[in-house]
Order: structure tokens, then sequence, then C-alpha cells
């Protein structure tokens, strides 16, 4: 929090004299609404990128009407809608884990927000855990889908629940065993330094370096993240054509938006991530691009991942079940302690 | 095998089982008697030459005064084809089940169950399969008339009803 | 049954007695998302493994049967239309045909070539829309949008030549209702030529997909003598193995004409008989279909279309069970006239109906993602099921 | 092992393979329209809305017997021996007062049967579309050219012949029972 701090200090002169815990909290309450206004802007416009990519790729042209040019408005449209919606909890729910289930999924994202650097001196929390400590608050997610699953008293939403517990669970176990990889590199868990070791050009990101395992862990870390966030092809826990909408069947309206927000925050989330410790973080590709702001540069990359996940999303059919685990389980976990294996040897010698 | 010859075997092989034989029509068919029915499709089917392994389809026929089952045969192997009638009384038809000869029966003879009434005895499963399980009425046989209401709903059309139009 | 060796459940698990489980009955259906209509199937799981399922149809039933009887011969034609009504022309050509052989009237040759043409096309339409839906029921989107644009192409060719892009009332007997207009000949040829790299199109993006191919191989498997047991028919029949096709071993019309080839499962990626099976034997059908409408088109003769068609139709009192071969296997009609105005009975043998019966065969022991795959396999459509 | 491998190059191929085709998807140009902005030229032949010209109708009721579904409803009164109806333009002469010609549309399933067997080839399916309403009884298609005023007088006007004939009849009968004569009866709804 600290270069934040500094950051207000300097913008509000005022703001050093109040005592610390004062400063921290008002500042701390602007960068979460920030964070939170960021969260909704993307998924505004990630939605709507979505739908766009969705419909060229599939021959046709996506919205085009709400908001005149290509239909910008569509989403915000939408999200009127969704707000304006009667609020409908089914009658043998369980009322309070049902409502606060969209609500822990929700904070479960926004707070892996917390330890992504944006660029040398903005990074919300920078924790010397930083890592761990986004993969620990992610996995939050899960409990909010269980919950919601069980809460709404609907077969497919249980069905869905679970499903998304064996995954997710499954999942973490390669997207830590593949950062690991970097962390072997990088020799830290605090994000900023990760990015730090990686300045230099293209070749010095992680992603390069000690070619080719971290590229093989790189691209693990990103199969299972897609698993980690429930898209297609690992989109089980909703897989609309089987469990009608899996663990959200039964939400409608504002609790349903915030599972949307959420998927599309988490999305943001490993994008960053795989950004963070893969590709260089905030650092430009190389030297002489660097007058451009960090922050484009980490934005743009973590949006090419994010678009990446898109075009595999129009692209693939959903695995089964125990193929899921398969994937998980005989591939993708072993290749991946196979990885560190090598990257300890390589450091080592 | 044509027609005559398979005529001419079961006959052979079952006393007074074929009550009549016509193939002067387009499709020849054996008219056949209710209490050997059984018998005679488990011999189609098994028999080396008749090799009847297709049942085409079961269709309920309401003759007027008679209630009649129709079934087509083919057989993939031997490329040959019959129509089986079971003619049936109106009060009370019954024929025995072919669902575990052919396990397409099984669908079809509820079909015929459903929209004629025709009971099929040593079905696995005999409800009915179109309408809902608490309609009244075999709707295709002929003297069938429309109940202007089901569960209290009414069901006929504003036009049919008469009341207005 | 003495013929009955189905396959192994495909995933059985051991659960210790100590171990207290529950059977749970799931209602999939009537509205769900791929049960391709109002069917609704009861399912007996044990967490994601189906025991038992049982298929409860009769929610779009529309009374065909009973419709039949009460209007005149010409008039059952627009509801044939809307049995199965992805397919609308080959449920014409039954019945159209089955009138024709008991009235013996024989219909010009230029109808006859038309007739060809557009059961073909439809035929292509068809499986189109299996195919998609089969993938949106595995869970991709894309195909099923990219067959759709194919498909309008079709009915475009269609709404050119009768006015209608869904039910047609086309065939009619003795003819056809329109004859063809002006070029329509040339943009068949062309759409054929357009059409056939185009499925190649469809087995990138999914028929060879890793992920398809393991969803959908040795999954609800089902052999041969079962499947003709259950009275399968059309792709689903041809998917185990058994090459029997009603244009080559029972012809009607002038299938007899054309060079063509029946195409059956044969295993490729797992168990013959398997869904991907079927779902193969429908692709490869597409070519089949191509190459007899570009055989038909090129051959197609000059003439009046409607020459044939008889102003007042005289069925004379008979009986007929006519079976063709649609999309989705031998659809029957069996025609019964006392000689007057009405058919005294029309029974519609439909082959949805009959490739569904095989459902609670082939089910248990599967997932509730593979029964997803099964159902979509069969291609059924519910306006057929329940008439 | 050869096979687990294998089965992992597939996977990562096809599923590249499926990228690839999306991906050049997303710069072909889109195959849909935007629909009210652009609309699609119907082809000539086209089954949508019916449409009566009803100054060459006879009152035949062709259509009305043709149609499966009974959505054409038409009523006719007799006209007077004086009165000129005028001829079609394929020139038949007119005999009928078509009082009524209602099509109900949501009946209609635009199969065409309708369209053939009419002598004078005046109802005919047109290529227009968009004719979606907020209540349902504006989707009955009134095609007489007569008021409903207008009509009424006409059948009251048929009523009281039909009654002065038959009770002329039936003074005739009582006159010189005779066996009745085969009197065409006037079409009736």
């Amino acid at each position: 929090m600290e270069p934040i701090l500094q950051f207000f200090y300097n913008l509000v002169p005022g703001l050093a004299d109040l005592p610390l815990w004062i400063a921290a909290t008002i500042v701390g309450a602007i960068v979460v609404v920030a964070m939170f206004t960021y969260i909704a802007l993307f998924a505004l416009i990630g939605i709507w990128l979505e739908r766009k990519i969705s419909g060229h790729m599939q021959d046709r042209l996506g919205p085009m009407e709400v908001g005149g040019w290509h239909g910008w408005a569509q989403t915000i449209a939408d999200t009127v809608k969704l707000l304006l919606k009667e609020d409908i909890v089914p009658d043998k729910a369980d009322k309070p884990l049902f409502r606060f289930a969209p609500i822990l999924v929700f904070a479960a994202a926004l707070s892996a927000f917390a330890a992504i650097p944006w660029s040398r001196s903005f990074i919300p929390a920078n924790l010397n855990v930083g890592l761990l400590y986004i993969l620990s608050i992610s996995s939050l997610v899960v409990i909010g889908i269980l919950m919601g699953g069980w809460a709404s008293n609907n077969k497919w939403s249980l069905y869905g629940g679970m499903r998304a517990v064996a995954q997710i669970v499954s999942y973490e176990i390669p997207v830590s065993l593949s950062l690991i990889v970097a962390v072997l590199i990088a020799g830290t868990l605090d994000m900023q330094q990760i990015v730090l070791n990686q300045s230099g050009s293209i070749l010095s990101w992680n992603v390069f370096r000690f070619f080719p395992f971290p590229f093989i862990a790189f691209f693990i870390y990103f199969i299972a993240s897609l698993a980690e966030v429930n898209r297609t092809p690992f989109d089980l826990p909703e897989a609309e054509s089987e469990l009608v909408a899996g663990f959200q069947t039964e939400y409608s309206g504002m609790r349903w938006s915030f599972f949307m927000l959420a998927e599309y925050a988490d999305m943001f989330v490993v994008a960053a991530i795989a950004t963070t410790v893969f590709l260089g973080g905030w650092q430009a590709p190389f030297e002489f691009l660097t007058f451009i702001p960090a922050a484009f540069w980490f934005l743009g990359k973590a949006l090419l991942i994010v678009f990446v996940q898109m075009w595999l999303r129009w692209t693939l059919p959903r695995l089964r079940v125990d193929q899921l685990m398969y994937t998980a389980w005989k591939v993708l976990t072993p290749f991946s302690f196979a990885l560190i294996v090598f990257v300890s040897l390589w450091k080592i010698l | 095998m044509t027609a005559q010859e398979i005529n001419d075997r079961i006959q052979n092989t079952f006393a007074d089982s074929v009550l009549e034989f016509n193939d002067t029509v387009l499709q020849p068919y054996l008219k056949i008697n209710p209490a050997k029915f059984y018998e005679v499709c488990q011999y189609l089917r098994d028999n080396e030459d008749m090799d009847f392994n297709f049942l085409n389809s079961v269709s309920g026929v309401d003759y007027g005064e008679d209630l009649g089952v129709v079934y087509h045969l083919y057989s993939m192997t031997r490329k040959h084809k019959i129509v089986l009638k079971v003619i049936l009384p109106r009060e009370n038809p019954q024929v025995s089940s072919i669902a575990d000869l052919w396990r397409t029966a099984d669908w079809h003879e509820r079909e015929v169950y459903d929209l004629f009434g025709v009971v099929f005895l040593n079905h696995p499963n005999l409800r009915r399969i179109l309408l809902p399980d608490d309609w009244e009425g075999y709707p295709l046989r002929k003297d069938y008339v429309q109940p202007e209401t089901y569960n209290g709903i009414p069901v006929l059309h504003p036009d049919m009803r008469g009341d207005s139009k | 049954m003495k013929k009955d060796n189905l396959p192994a459940a495909q995933f059985e698990v051991e659960v210790p007695d100590t171990l207290k489980t529950e059977e749970m009955t799931l209602n999939m259906g009537p509205q769900h998302p791929s049960t391709h209509g109002v069917l609704r199937v009861v399912l007996k799981t044990d967490g994601e493994i189906i025991k038992s399922a049982e298929p409860v149809i009769g929610y779009l039933h529309r009374c065909f049967e009973k419709h039949a009887e009460n209007v005149t011969w010409h008039q059952v034609i627009p509801f044939t239309d809307r049995l199965d009504y992805i397919a609308s022309m080959n449920n014409n050509l039954g019945y159209v045909i089955g009138l024709e052989r008991m009235m013996n009237l024989q219909v010009n040759e230029r109808a006859e070539y038309l007739r060809v043409i557009v059961s073909e096309l439809n035929r292509i339409a068809s499986h189109l829309i299996a195919l998609g839906t089969y993938g949106l029921d595995i869970g991709a989107f894309t195909p099923f949008l990219y067959v759709f644009r194919d498909r309008e192409r079709i009915l475009d060719l269609f709404e050119e030549i009768c006015g209608a892009r869904l039910l047609y009332n086309y065939i009619w007997v003795g003819g056809v209702a329109y004859d063809a207009p002006q070029g329509w000949r040339d943009k068949v040829l062309q759409f054929i030529d357009y059409f056939v790299p185009k499925i190649k199109e469809y087995n990138d993006i999914l028929t060879y997909n890793k992920i398809f191919i393991d969803r959908t191989a040795k999954v609800g498997v089902i052999p041969a003598d079962v499947a003709i047991n259950y009275g399968l028919s059309g792709p689903s029949l041809r998917g185990s193995g058994v090459e029997f096709d009603l244009r080559k071993d029972d012809p009607y019309s002038i299938y007899d004409r054309f060079d063509f080839n029946v195409c059956t499962g044969k295993g490729q990626m797992g168990t013959v008989g398997d869904t991907w099976d079927r779902y193969w034997v429908r692709v490869a059908e597409m070519y089949e279909s191509a190459k007899i409408v570009r055989q038909a088109a090129e051959q197609l003769p000059e003439g009046d279309a409607k020459e044939t068609v008889p102003r007042n139709i005289k069925v004379p009192a008979g009986e007929y069970y006519m079976r063709t071969e649609t999309p989705r296997g031998e659809l029957g009609y069996y025609i019964i006239s006392d000689g007057g105005k009405t058919p005294n009975r029309v029974k519609v043998r439909s082959p949805a109906y009959c490739n569904l019966s095989v459902l609670p065969a082939i089910a248990p022991g599967v997932m509730v993602a593979d029964m997803v795959a099964i159902i979509g396999s069969l291609d059924i459509v519910l306006g057929e099921v329940d008439r | 092992m050869g096979e687990y491998f294998k089965n992992i190059y597939k996977a990562i191929v096809t599923i590249l393979i499926g990228m690839g085709v999306t991906w050049r998807h997303l710069f072909t140009r889109a195959v849909t329209i935007q629909y009210p902005h652009v609309k699609r030229e119907l082809p000539p032949r086209s089954r949508q809305k019916l449409f009566v010209d009803i100054d060459d109708c006879i009152g035949c009721f062709q259509c009305a017997r043709a149609c499966p579904v009974d959505c054409i409803d038409i009523e006719t009164v007799k006209a007077g021996k004086e009165e000129d109806l005028g001829e079609t333009s394929t020139g038949q002469k007119k005999r009928l007062h078509v009082v009524k010609f209602d099509i109900d549309l949501t009946k209609c399933c635009y199969c065409a049967d309708c369209v053939f067997p009419c002598p004078t080839e005046c109802i005919v399916m047109t290529p227009k579309y968009e004719f979606s309403t907020y209540d349902r009884f504006d989707l009955i298609e009134h095609f007489s050219a007569y008021s409903a005023e207008e009509a009424e007088k006409l059948k009251e006007r048929d009523r009281k012949e039909k009654e002065a004939l038959a009770a002329a009849r039936a003074a005739k009968m009582q006159a010189a029972p005779k066996p009745p004569s085969s009197d065409k009866p006037g079409p009736s709804a």
C-alpha cells in the first residue's frame, strides 16, 4: 500500500497530516471503488467484446442496435434490465445461503485484484506472498458456487455446484504447480518482484527463459486457468446443454449479474496473473517502447489472453466430467511436476 | 419368398392359424387367429427361411364392427415382407403382445392401446404413451366422441362448442 | 429377448455397503435445452451416472392421424409437412407416393426429378441441423451457425421454387405444386459446388476435434442386432453398421437411376454403432445426397411438371403401407381407403419414434453428459415422435 | 504410453485446426442482414399473406373448400334479376354478392391450397410478411367490398326473398301436392 499512499499524499497535500489509519482507510476505499468500477467496466466491455467476437466468428455481426455504433450500449442496456428485474428467491431455497453466494463469489474475485501490479508504482497491496494470496483468495470462489448450487434446492444447480467443486479443486493443483515453475525462476512470491525480474527485452520474460520449460508451464497454466474460471471447454458447472444453467439456474436479475461480473473479473484475474508471472507484467516488450505507459502494456497483454479465452470458447466443444478429471490429474499435473523437476535441475546446474 | 409360400408354410406348421389369405391386393396379407398369433410371430422371426427380423409398424385399425391390429413385417436378410392382421372384437379386444420378440413393438403396442384401447397381453408396460394418463376413451375409434372438458378445462374450440362464433 | 447383447455399462462404481447412497430422480425436460423439443426423460441417477432412463413423450401430440381422417386426400399433405418439420419434403413424398401407388398413377418425368432434387436437398438441410444441434449438445456453439448459414441457402432455393421456407406443401399427388422457375436448376448446381467443400469446414471444427471425438466415440453403442430389433432406421441404423437404405433396398420414385453409396458406421473412432458413427453417417450422407442432387439436376428433363396432377383425387378402396427413407429413417404411411373422399385411416410409422424407443436400453451406465450426446445422435424431431 | 502422447498431440493439433477455422471466419463478411434496416427481396412465389382481389371474386367457395384448416369464411347473396354485378377481369360473369369474405390469418397455414382451385385467380399469396398486430382480431382480414350495413341489408333482402319463395312454394304445394323439385340451396357458411 505504501506507494499508493505516497501517490495520494502527493496528490492531496492535507492527507499526510491525518493519522495514518484514517488516511489508509480513505485511500483504501478509493482504491476499492476504483477496482469495482474497473471490474464493472471490464465486464461491460468484456461482454460486449465477447458478443462481437463470437458474432464475427460465426459469420454474423453481434449486437448492432443499441447505442448506435456497433451496438456499444447493448451491455449497458442489459445491465439496466438486470438491475431492474424482480429479485426472485425460490420458496424452497436456503434463503440466507442463496442470497450470500453471489456476494461471496464476487468478493473473492474482487479481493484477488488487490495484489495485481498494474505498473511500477500502482499495486493496491504489495504483499511479499502476493502470488500465494491470489491463489488462495481466488479459491474462495468455489465455496460461493457450491453455496449457490446447494442453496438453490434445484437438482441441476446441485449438479453444477458439485461439478464446480470437483473441477476447481482439481485444477488448483496444475495452476499452482505451473506457477511454481515461474516462482522457481524468479525466486520470489512477490508479484512486483516477479515482474521486475523480467525487465529487459521480450526474451527476458519468464515464458522465454529456460526455454521451453516455462513456455510449457505457461501453456498448462492457461489451460488450467480456463477450468478455474469455468470457461469452455471446461464450462461444466454451467454446461447449458446438460445442466440448463448449472449452479446459476435459479438465479436471476441482480444476483445473477453478480455471478456474471465475477466470471468476467475472474477471467481478467487469471489473465493478469499469466501476464505478471509469465509475460513480463507491465514491462514493455522492447526497451525503446518504454515511453508507452506501463498500464497499457499490462492491460494489452491481459486482454490478449482474455481474447484467446473467448476465441477458445467459440471454437471448442465441452469435455465430460471424467475427461475433465483425466486432463487435470493425468496430463496437466504430471507435466507440471516434470517441469518443476527440470527447471530446478537447470537452476542447480 | 412370396406371400403365397409364407402362407403355405404357416398353414402347414400351425393348424387353423390363418383365417384368411389375400394376395390379390397391393400388399398381400394374412389374417391370423388371435389365439395362435404369438406362436406364428415367433415362427416368423426365428425360422431360418422366414427371418423376419424387422417389424415395420403396428397399426390399429377400426373396421366398423371390429377392431384390427395390422403388423407389417420385413426381413432385411431375405428382403421379403408380409402383412399380418388380427381382427378383434370391439368389446374387450385382446391379443398377445409381441414386445419380447421385437422390442420395437413395445412402443407401437402402447400407441395402439392408447388410441384404440386394444389390450396387449403380457406387455411389459402397457400405459398410455401419446395422450395423458388420465385421458378417457380411445380417440381413433370411429365412434369416439370428443369430450367437452378435460379435467374441468374446456377442450373444444368455441366454433365447435357452438356457444359463440 | 434372445438377441439382446447390449454392451456392459460403461461406468460402474463399487459402493461399499457401509456407505449409504441414494438414487436421485431427475426430470430432464420437457423444457430442457438439449432434448430437441418437448421430450421428457425421467432419469434415475447415481451421482453423474445414469441408472435408468425412461422417455415420456406426447407433449407435442397434435392428433395427425385423427386430423387425416377428417380432411380430404389432398388436404392431408400440409399436415404431413408438420410431422417432421425439418424435412417436410421427404414427409410429403412418402404420403404422395403411397397414394400414387394405390391410384396406379404415373408421374411426369420432370416432376420425378424435381421431387428427388428437393427431397435430397431437404435431406442435406436436415442433416445440417442434426450436425449443428449435435455440436450444440456437445457444447460447441459455432458450428451450429455455420450449418445454418448453409441451410439458409437451401431454404432460399426452396422458397424460390415453392414459396415456403419450412412447410412446403410442394409434392402433390401426380406431380409437384409448381414447376421449377427459370434458372433454378443452375442455382441448385451452384449450391452443390459451393456446399461440398464446406463439409470440410465442419469436419475441421467439429468432426475431427479431439474433444468431440472423446465425447462421442464409444458412447451409446448400439450393436447391429439390437438396432434392428428395436426397429431403428435411417442413419441411426446405418451407424450400427447395417447397410440398409430404402432408396437402395426398396426403391421408390426414381432413386434406382442414380449412383450413390449407402454409408455405414465403421467404428473409425471407437466402436461400431457409437454416437460418433451415427454422426459420421450423417456427414457422409450429405456427400451422397449432394451427388444425387447433382446427377438429378444435370439430367433434369424438359416438360411440364404439373401435367399429371389429377383434378380430383379418387383413391380406390384398399390399403397400402408406403415406406420411404427420410433423413431420420424409415417413414411409413399405412393408408387405408374406403373409396371415399377422405382417408379412412392414415397411420404414420415415424422413424424418430422408433429410434427414440432404444433410449432406455442404452442409457444405463452412461453419464448425464452422455445422455445428451445419445439423444442428439438419434436425431429425433419431437414433431414426428408425437405426431 | 505412445497412445498417451499421441492423444495429447492430436488434441493440440485438432484444437489449433478448429481455432484456425474460427480465426478465418473472424475476418469474413457476415452473411446476416440487419433486418429492419435491410430487407431481403422475396421471390415472387413467396407464400406469405393471403390477398383477395374481391372485384374478381365470383363467390364460388372453391378456396374455402380447399382450405385444410377452414380459415376462409365466405357468405354470398344471390344477385337480383335486374342487378348487373359486372364481369371479372377474366371475363366471367358475377352472379353473387360476396357479402363476407373473411380470412383468419391466425388459422392460416400458408399452404397455398386455396390459390390453385380459384377459377378467376383472385386469391393469391403475396410476399408481404410483416403484418403482426397488437390484437389477434386484427388478423382476421375482411376482404368483402360491402360494409357491414350493406351486407346486412343484402342478407335481409335475401332472407325475405327466400321466405317469399318458400311461402310461394308452400302455397303451390298445398294447391297441387307434388314431389318437391330439387332446388339449389343457397350456399351457406
